[in-house]
């Protein structure tokens, strides 16, 4: 009882949010049982950039009622970086084929999605160009929550850039190419239909909304009295407190799109992950409930399967 | 001596039966069971959450499990040792016998052993002590070389933490107890003394800062056991940063939190343990 | 040592959110204790509409992760039977001149603030040229939350489109002048630069983010097993839940115009109302939190006060 | 017969001092010290929430306060009954002597006196007969006609709740005490004996909308105590929305909760207590 997604074949239908799972350094944390028990039915990597990223300066988080915004920068080792010294580290990735049975039965693979940003049209198509020559990456995901050197808005704020920018990409590949739409916009379904009029095979939502904490007034960050607490000044929430938000957005994009669906934004148990399926969503999933419970999405996975 | 090698955390949080909580002056000092837990290498932490009320405090926090180092391991039980500067510690410290506690774990990269018979200098400050103590067992355990541990506290309530390790020189900002000053002011004349010991650390940034240029001075190694905000713990969410000598960042939670002194051009602010 | 905001004299810098606090069904409930009392230093009435509103069916709440989610759908009198009815009782508000002093000492007037929306320029300028008319309205508040008819979007979600709207606003009267922002928009402070273009006085934010709830499998809605919970189909999520996002979107528009900004968006502690003023905000409105507690207001002021 | 008339609530929620929590069957029995609350007029209500550990639930819930009926004042106790059907009633549920709730109110528009000598018959379903128990102490109180008490439920564990009034004849749905069958089996006869009587309805929307269409039949005034999902309970956020006869909607909170049936085309699903 395998799922199907635009083409690859999954054991279930629960995989991780990019950015909220490090697959290598969860095999430093918990060893080979990382492997055996492999919790998301295919893994996203974190966002890719042409060249390497430090991330922003710390703090990098601040803990709200439900909820966590982080303004972790991006950290990254460059496209470079991350073929050579990541790749291979990732592209062997397998699951029980029964959600949540013992390891040792039957195994089925566990697709690889590369998540990359680029700040042009020109960047998203050079990445999306370079994965689509690796046999190891199965498919795409554009993270379009970027701000446009010019506006300065996202490049997925606007349908019309947003088709732009995907049919560009769609030239370079003919591996599933899933759109990460920002939620920061007034009209996520029209941005979602002008992901599949530019030729994605899926879109991807909730990504965080923006968010802001300012420094405690005792103390807190020195100097900075009551300046922004985060390093990047604001960063993006996520967790609990944007359920409802995320509901809201898949159901629409739901309802105006074709192509499937992968829904995530709070998914902390199987019930949250059930809304996300019954308002269209295909996939779900999880991020920051990842960080609180690493096999929180291998239990949701087995609970949904039945 | 061994080279105190950890075995990996299980993948997901165990749920753990608390055993007893006892007040050590400003802090208090949790037992859990915990049988099946791997061994874990001195300065390892695991990340707790309380598996009843977590979340409902003031503004709705905690959310996010904390991290706490592992202060003891004894059969069958782990010690952790806590100060309520918050949400979070205030609901762990209201942890009762028999309450139930969820904990994922041993996490990071804890301390390595001296060198040969070199000296080990343990240096604490505040809860900070708490690695120390786990250390201080092993080392001893291991029959190395006599310890000196130098701990330093904010007044004499704290001070009463320094019962957690054995022989243990004590300063106080407040002069409560012990020498009235820094702790620094203690290690100083060790580092004169024996330029060949190695230096443990943890505690506040600016204690983990000065005890790190001093042992850059004097040449000495320093394993310096670091703190930050942390979300997961295992390196998923990148938040843990700190800044690497030689620029870029280091995640306390994979790469530490047991930091050489030298990966670090200075331990930064948020790098510390509450003073 | 009373606050001036846009001409106006208020007793302190906390008001209270349109549509989250009805003065004359308060008076039913607590009598004169409201008016000796009065929580807010000033009055904002809910969103009036030209033609009377009944509002959406029932269910209209659900409860969220530290928020509430609304689909009220602006049930009002309409224009006249608001201004025959409700405006007589709501023209003599005052409150004691020192936030939280024992009343019977000096008193200070509390200004009603008209909150109206229109779905065209017209419509709107009809409403305001209609308050402009009475002396019992201090000022005006533009609800721009709401559907444009042609496109769908929310008038207030394109800075050209608001302008134009504002400047029609703008030739009807010369009392203060108020946008109430929606935050379901990519670029929050070009909409705010839009309405001061347009001629604002203030603007006011956030408004509620777009959310969702699915009815409860078990049971639930009879019929709609998993069809959505609230009668409108999506509501308004309000509440802690959207705090951080209130202060993002707040510190980026104080950042963005000169006007003065009333800052919104679950305030529940007097510690949420310093964050907007350190934000940039000049006062503070609180919304759901009323809800909890009718009184919380008077004690935010009090405590922002000193 | 005086009419009823309520004083206003206090502007802002109070602190009250749990007294006790008693079982009665499936339902609790809460006790509060409630001095100066003003008096209450039967079939008002208070909005209330624990003053420890509101939120935190499944979900993070409950966050708003709930809506209660009073179901008793006794010199300075006011007395709630309860029954766990989520986070907010379940967290209720759990309060011992010594622990505080906030409580608002009295809120909305009670019960109103039977019109001369007409007897009040009194028709409670589940946890809707809370604020009928209050309505018998008062029509007996001021010697009102003798009073019919008819009461349902579910199963026999729900209807000990039936002691919370005196004489009560009792209907459950699954015969395990009193008549098997539907409370409006033993409201039929009641009508038919005296058609002058007023009725007092209060419990789930389909009983309540059984009893309206009853009553309307046989010409009898009947005084329904309808519920709704509140937010504020004092008419500010507009949430508990019941259908208005002729259109248009009422607020249950402040129209209500107590509505004369004539009110209403029919008392819509939502509108009632928990089945
Ligand atoms: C590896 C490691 C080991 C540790 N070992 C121990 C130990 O053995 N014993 C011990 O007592 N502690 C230890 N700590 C520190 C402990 O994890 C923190 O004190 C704890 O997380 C504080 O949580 P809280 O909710 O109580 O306080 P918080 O409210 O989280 O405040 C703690 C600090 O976090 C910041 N802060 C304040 N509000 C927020 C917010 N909303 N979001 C994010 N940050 C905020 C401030 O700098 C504040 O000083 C360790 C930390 C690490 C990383
Ligand atoms: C005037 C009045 C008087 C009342 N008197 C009494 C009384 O005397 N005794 C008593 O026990 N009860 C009484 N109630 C009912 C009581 O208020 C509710 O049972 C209570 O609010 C339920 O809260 P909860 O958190 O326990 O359950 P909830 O989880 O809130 O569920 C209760 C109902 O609300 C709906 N619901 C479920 N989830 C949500 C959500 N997330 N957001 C919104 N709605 C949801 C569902 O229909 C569910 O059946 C009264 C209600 C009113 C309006
Ligand atoms: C710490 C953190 C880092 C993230 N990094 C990325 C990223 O690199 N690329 C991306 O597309 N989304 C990133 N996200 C967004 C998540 O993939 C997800 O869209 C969002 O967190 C909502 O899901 P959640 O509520 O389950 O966490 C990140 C989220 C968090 C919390
Ligand atoms: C029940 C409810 C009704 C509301 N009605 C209106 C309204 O009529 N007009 C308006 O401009 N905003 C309305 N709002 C939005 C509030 O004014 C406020 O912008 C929002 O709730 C955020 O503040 P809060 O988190 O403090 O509630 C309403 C909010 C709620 C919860
Ligand atoms: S705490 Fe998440 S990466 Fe270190
Ligand atoms: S509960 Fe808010 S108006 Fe009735």
């Amino acid at each position: 009882m395998s799922v199907d997604f635009c083409g690859l074949s999954l054991a279930h239908r629960v995989i991780n949010g990019s950015g909220t799972f490090d697959a290598i350094a969860a095999r430093r944390a918990f060893g080979e049982e990382l492997d055996r028990r492999f919790p998301f039915a295919a893994y996203v990597s974190k966002t890719i950039t042409l060249r390497p990223r430090e991330g922003n300066p710390p703090p990098r988080l601040w803990e709200v009622a439900g909820g966590l915004i982080n303004s972790i920068g991006l950290p990254n080792k460059g496209l470079e970086g991350y073929l050579a010294e990541d790749l291979p580290q990732l592209s062997e990735l397998s699951t029980p084929a029964e959600p949540g049975a013992e390891p040792g039965g039957d195994r089925v693979a566990v697709p690889l999605i590369t998540n990359v940003m680029g700040s042009s049209a020109e960047e998203f198509a050079a990445l999306v160009e370079a994965c689509d020559a690796r046999v190891e990456i199965a498919a795409i995901e554009l993270n379009v929550s970027c701000p446009n050197v010019e506006t300065g808005l996202d490049i997925g704020a606007d349908p019309d850039q947003l088709e732009r920018v995907v049919s560009a990409c769609r030239e370079r590949t003919r591996k599933p190419l899933i759109v990460k739409l920002t939620p920061n916009t007034a009209n996520v379904p029209a941005c979602a239909a002008g992901a599949q009029a530019g030729g994605a095979d899926a879109v991807s939502l909730i990504n965080t909304l923006r968010a802001m904490a300012l420094a405690p007034a005792e103390g807190g960050r020195a100097g900075a009295a009551r300046g922004p607490w985060l390093g990047g000044g604001t960063g993006g929430l996520s967790g609990p407190a944007i359920r409802a938000v995320a509901l809201a957005q898949v159901a629409a994009v739901a309802a105006r799109v074709e192509i499937p669906v992968i829904g995530m934004g709070g998914v902390q148990r199987a019930a949250h992950a059930r809304d996300l399926l019954d308002a269209g969503a295909t996939l779900v999933a999880v991020g920051t409930e990842s960080f609180r419970d690493p096999a929180t999405a291998g239990q949701i996975a087995r609970e949904v399967s039945d | 001596m061994s080279d105190w090698s950890a075995a990996p955390a299980p993948l997901g949080r165990r749920l753990l039966t608390v055993l007893g909580m006892e007040e050590l002056g400003a802090y208090r000092v949790l037992r859990v069971a915990d049988v099946e837990t791997p061994d874990s290498q001195p300065g390892q932490f695991a990340m707790l959450a309380t598996a009843e009320r977590w979340g409902g405090g003031e503004d709705e926090r905690p959310y996010l499990p904390r991290a706490f180092s592992i202060a003891r391991r004894r059969v069958g039980e782990s010690h952790f040792l806590l100060e309520d500067v918050g949400p979070g510690t205030r609901r762990l410290c209201e942890l009762r016998e028999g309450d139930g506690l969820w904990a994922l774990g041993p996490l990071g990269k804890g301390f390595t052993p001296p060198q040969g018979r070199r000296r080990a200098i343990l240096v604490g400050g505040g809860v900070g002590i708490a690695p120390l103590a786990i250390l201080q067992d092993t080392l001893e355990a291991e029959g190395a070389a006599p310890v000196t541990t130098l701990l330093g506290f904010r007044d004499g309530a704290r001070a009463e933490g320094a019962a957690l390790l054995r022989g243990a020189s004590v300063a106080t900002d407040d002069g409560s107890v012990g020498h009235h000053g820094l702790l620094t002011d203690l290690l100083g004349p060790e580092l004169e003394r024996d330029p060949r010991a190695t230096v443990y650390a943890c505690g506040p940034a600016p204690m983990l800062e000065a005890v790190r240029a001093m042992c850059a001075k004097a040449e000495v190694p320093a394993q310096l056991a670091l703190e930050a905000g942390m979300a997961c713990g295992f390196g998923a969410c990148y938040g843990c940063a700190v800044p690497r000598r030689g620029g870029g960042y280091l995640r306390v939670c994979v790469d530490g939190p047991v930091l050489d002194g030298q990966d670090l051009e200075h331990v930064s602010e948020h790098a510390g343990a509450p003073a």
